[in-house]
């Protein structure tokens, strides 16, 4: 096991598939000469050279399209976001080129592509550059959406998104960049997209959470632990498709159900999550199931108010009380 | 980075590649202290300046060219009426009057080689390129032998095989993807390029804008071509546009430009033979190709934005019965031979009508299909 | 009462606004000339004169920034999409400018401005014309969103969209323009935004379906009264705020919900529902909540795949049952 | 409909407000024989051109824009090291070295009447325009008595009072609300204009095409502004646009435009005066001011994409230090006298510093103000 930062996972992902398949190009804002915007392709340039490490004008619209054309002609793009919050401009093309081109077209043209970058909070940034889109690239059916928490998920599922035939959602995160972790030396390691990871196991209540929020899920656990309960932790993972077998199969176990989502709450992943486990569980839950999410506003930036603007711990781990009854 | 040259992204080549006289003053270092002077020339395509000849089209390409032109023109009218009949349904969008344009385009491209994009006016493109009249039709019908398998409809041509790239609902959303398939052309080296179409209403569009940019960035094998029928929807150029000369729309991306008469197929030949080799240079070009619609916007369309007078006089320029006195005038066929072209269209245009009915309808299973490259993917449901 | 269309009832609350207050407007693509894509908009040129009946190039995200600077300077815009579907090329406006302003700027400046036109599936129109865009919408702080399933509420609610200070996500419908329904003809008609309408009273089930599949769900409980059964149903009218209250409230007396939602089912309105239910009413739940929703796949064009794409009537009707353990 | 010409929308008035130059050949039913040419002059305005009195000024308003320059100067200089004391956190985009264009534009404008809008990059707006050093410390500081309460950060300073429509943190998406302001000026015939500034990045944006031809199309009082400081993060002008004369891009709107030394801050003030007069006239117009970011993007920002002789050669360029030299070349102060200025600025910051410390953070409760007109709206939670 190495141990990576999550930008360097994510760029081993990247190098070592660029190795083995010409076809594969990374393309966007400040990717190249300027070595990533928060450093994720350093030195990919140098080893690629531009005519595969591409640097763009701030047309995301043109870009995101350019990319699904060139998936649609042999090539299987990377495209990064310098963030999601940049992607509303260029949502049109993913909703309706990538996500629906094979559909459309009968099964003709494939859209092997990936939109890659950072998603949700990043601090005190103000309402427009802390927006978590998982929830709304999730609805879209012909999408695939991956949220890694971690080094060693980031580089397994990129590897997995950079080699699927479909347009994969790839959501990373700023605050997560510098995350340390230690990454499988496997060669080929690839982590199939779909499966969640039991991040703890447990028996008395069962905590969902990707991307960032899952440190929280992890420490209400430590802490719950503390207080004599086992929590059990679920990393989905992937958020297009959900590991439902996972989930359905620790809420049978549990009984109990809290969700931590960084998105705003309403129709969010934890909303989904929700029906989903209500209908398939329905008998085997004990409480009703929890969520914490960001607050229902646009994100401020004073600091006091962006933190409480955050998923809180203490309200996690106070719903996770609620819903055992203790 | 000494690589650097060999990129993608232009490194401010100079002048040398322009075809149209260009004033150079690249921003500077120093600062102009007098005014800035731009000049520049489009090159024109008008009707009746090129024979076949000019174009290296040999009278039998001419008259496949004038049989294809037919067979786009009587395919759409037997589609209205069927739609009339309620066997196609949703948007129907007729191409009727610009035949010419896709015809052109065709003549000059290499089918298998090059790509064509265009948006849901794209009867005519699939046609010319050499799609059949049966997956057409059957298209339309919303049949499993329809090119798209039924899922797309009129909109949504597509034809991996002939270069077709998909007939695209989102107005000017196509473009970046055109560029995205030049971009394909240039990296993998295959020597071709691509064609992209939109329409003069959708040059309000910011992607068409960031999309131009990209193509000369980057120095793309593209042409773009503003297929300008004068109205989108109900909205005359005039309406929509400060800048009504679309070529100058490409100043701001440093491209060559060039207006073509879209009622002379050899005009459109002559031009896109022309743009299709500076793309197989890798330099990006626009077209304004003038046409008219003859036809209402989509099937509904009570039309008050025009004139009937505006109209007739429009009929005078039908780029078929051009082509016609064309062929007559050259004495390459006579009228007869020519009234058995119309009659073995019509058969075609027939028979697709019959293969479209006998095709059956998609089974429901396959709502599922053609969403993702696995067979397993887990639907909600 | 009157008799209108849907399509009449929009007019007649835009021209009543538009007469009262010289700062409304009406923007968007072939709304003036052309008097309308669908006709909603007939007449009002030859009325109101071109200052105010403005048609625009095909440039959704221009002129919806231009509304939201209108309305930042005094005016009370009136935006309309074609369709919805078009309104991911202006989504980044309607997210990041409309929804936040009001915040960013500390209160300073209000965006009193309506998006309306329509919105969901509409036939056979394929991929990209049959988008539902409510869930997408309804999850941004900062909006209200309306989806009105009949004339009356389609005027009286809109007259209180142009007249709300917010900026407010207004959703049609193609297929509903030539519906006809009683209309009150109350001066300055107006239904309070974010208040539920219960159609039709039961204790047996709460059927709860917003815009077209309203319709859906009364045939439903037609069908269930031949059986002998109640159902309630409750248009919720408002998408943002939901009348928790009245679901609620409906809920506790018929401890079983169905959701028709015409919308892609992940993170839908159905989902978000779904949580703020069970979470508020566990107890009361007899049965787990089903929903209804077009298939998880783009919209087909052929005409039997997008009959089974759609919400079937058929569908509801057994998951009543099904709830009902009937 | 006769009540057309009233309208809003352009009904080809043709050429006579061009202050440009123009070959008319606006688009005629016609179909041009030959190729079609195109001429036009962009304005300059360089450098040393202009004295105060060429564009009306008095010494005392010389005097007051100096003091203001160094206010915007002192103001950053100040932030940046509360930066670094994390009192200020997310982003801080600097200003310093482009006061010559905030204060020049404010120096041409009613305040109270007129509009800007610009970028994130938006201090020496804010204090150009007039807004206090405490409230723009305060809502750096993420307090109550920000400008914006704390919500806003450094992207997001406004001022209904001053006109100042926003700080704005997405690339060009505040272009077509520029154009929206405009709008409403026009609309109720307030007399004001709108200016709205863009970087030469996002001059990439479909938003910025699809506003700029909103503009002209609707005859709006709008100046549109490149404020090229020639780098979009690390990406220079010349990597990111195939036409890097910025005057060019108009030509796709029919806009007049030109460029302008934006080192020079009487440079400024004259282009805007003559824009802002065509702006009051209802004719949109864009303008390229030239201009340099001596800071990094933000703040962490290795600047590599620049070398260490750029960046002092053009240190020689200080708007600061040239409307320093005019001051004392034109005798309207002395050394001692601007040295006091500067002591004065000075204390006016580290007064907005202490302001700032001592305003309290927003209380917890405002999480949830200014979401929506209502108090009672029923927030998720
Ligand atoms: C982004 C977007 N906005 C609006 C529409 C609705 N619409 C469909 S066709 C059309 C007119 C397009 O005109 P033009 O580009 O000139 O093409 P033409 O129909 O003349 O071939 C409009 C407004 C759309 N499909 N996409
Ligand atoms: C749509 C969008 N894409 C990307 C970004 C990230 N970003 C912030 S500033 C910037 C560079 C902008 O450069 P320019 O317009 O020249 O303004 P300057 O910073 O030079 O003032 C970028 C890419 C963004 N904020 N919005
Ligand atoms: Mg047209
Ligand atoms: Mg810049």
């Amino acid at each position: 096991m190495a141990i990576l930062q999550y930008r360097e996972a994510l760029r081993e992902a990247m190098v070592e598939e660029m190795e083995r398949d010409e076809t594969i190009f990374l393309m966007g804002e400040e990717v190249a000469e300027y070595n990533g915007a928060y450093k994720v392709s350093e030195g990919m340039l140098d080893q690629f050279g531009p005519k595969r490490v591409i640097d763009t004008p701030i047309s995301e619209n043109g870009f995101c399209g350019l990319g699904i054309g060139a998936a649609m002609n042999g090539l299987r793009p990377i495209i990064e976001f310098m963030t999601f919050n940049f992607s509303f401009v260029a949502i049109d093309q993913i909703i309706n080129n990538a996500a629906k081109m094979r559909y459309m077209s009968g099964g003709q043209f494939k859209v092997p592509i990936v939109f890659r970058g950072a998603n949700g909070a990043a601090g005190q940034l103000g309402a427009t550059h802390n927006t978590s889109t998982e929830s709304i690239y999730a609805t879209i059916p012909g999408l695939k959406v991956i949220a890694p928490s971690n080094p060693d998920d980031a580089k397994g599922l990129l590897k997995s998104a950079i080699r699927d035939d479909n347009p994969v959602i790839f959501l990373e995160s700023e605050v997560m960049f510098g995350l340390k972790g230690e990454v499988s030396e496997e060669k080929d390691y690839i982590i199939p997209i779909g499966q969640a990871r039991i991040a703890r196991e447990g028996d008395d209540v069962t905590i969902i959470a990707h991307g960032k929020s899952h440190w929280i899920a992890m420490k209400v656990a430590e802490r719950l632990e503390a207080d004599g309960y086992n929590a059990e932790v679920i990393d989905p993972r992937t958020l297009r498709p959900l590991d439902m077998p996972a989930i359905l199969k620790s809420i049978k176990k549990t009984n109990r159900c809290v969700i931590i989502d960084e998105s705003n709450p309403y129709a969010s992943i934890s909303s989904e999550m929700t029906y989903r486990i209500q209908e398939k569980a329905f008998d085997d839950l004990d409480a009703p199931i929890m969520r914490i999410t960001t607050k229902d506003t646009p994100a401020p930036y004073a600091k006091n108010l962006m933190a409480y603007y955050m998923p809180q711990e203490d309200e996690a781990y106070e719903a996770c009380k609620k819903v055992m009854y203790v | 980075m000494a690589s650097q040259t060999k990129g993608t992204t232009r490194r401010r080549k100079p002048a040398a590649k322009k075809t149209t006289p260009v004033e150079t003053n690249g921003q500077s270092e120093k600062f102009p202290e007098a005014a800035l002077k731009l000049e520049r020339t489009f090159e024109s395509y008008p009707a009746g300046k090129f024979t076949h000849k000019d174009v290296g089209l040999s009278a039998d390409q001419v008259m496949a060219m004038y049989r294809n032109m037919l067979l786009q023109r009587r395919f759409e009218e037997r589609a209205a009426q069927m739609y009339g009949k309620q066997k196609i349904a949703g948007f129907l969008h007729l191409y009727i009057g610009q035949e010419a344009v896709s015809t052109g385009t065709a003549a000059a491209l290499e089918i298998g080689k090059d790509s064509v994009i265009t948006a849901y006016r794209d009867h005519g493109h699939g046609l010319a390129l050499g799609m059949s009249a049966n997956e057409c039709m059957a298209e339309l019908f919303g049949k499993i032998d329809g090119c798209s398998r039924g899922k797309g409809g009129s909109m949504h041509y597509f034809s991996k095989e002939k270069g077709l790239f998909g007939g695209h609902g989102i107005v000017g959303a196509h473009i970046p993807v055109a560029v995205g398939i030049a971009f394909g052309h240039k990296y993998r080296e295959t020597g071709g390029v691509c064609v992209g179409f939109y329409g003069d209403g959708a040059a309000g569009q910011g992607a068409v804008h960031e999309a131009s940019n990209l193509a000369s960035l980057y120095e793309l094998p593209v042409i773009l071509v503003v297929e300008n029928n004068h109205y989108a929807m109900g909205t005359a150029v005039h309406r929509a546009f400060a800048e009504t000369e679309f070529t100058r729309h490409a100043v701001g991306y440093d491209m060559p430009a060039a207006v073509v008469n879209g009622m002379d197929v050899f005009a459109v030949t002559k031009a896109m033979q022309d743009h299709v080799a500076m793309a197989r240079e890798n330099r990006s070009s626009m077209l304004e190709i003038r046409t008219y619609r003859y036809r209402g916007h989509s099937m509904s369309d009570p039309q008050k934005y025009r004139t009937k007078e505006e109209l007739e006089s429009k009929k005078d320029e039908d780029p078929i019965i051009r082509l016609k006195a064309y062929i007559l005038e050259a004495k390459m066929s006579d009228a007869e031979a020519l009234d058995a072209i119309d009659e073995d269209v019509k058969a075609e245009v027939l028979a697709s009508v019959e293969f479209a009915e006998k095709s059956p309808a998609p089974d429901l299973s396959t709502i599922y299909e053609d969403v993702y490259e696995e067979d397993d993917y887990p639907f909600i449901s």
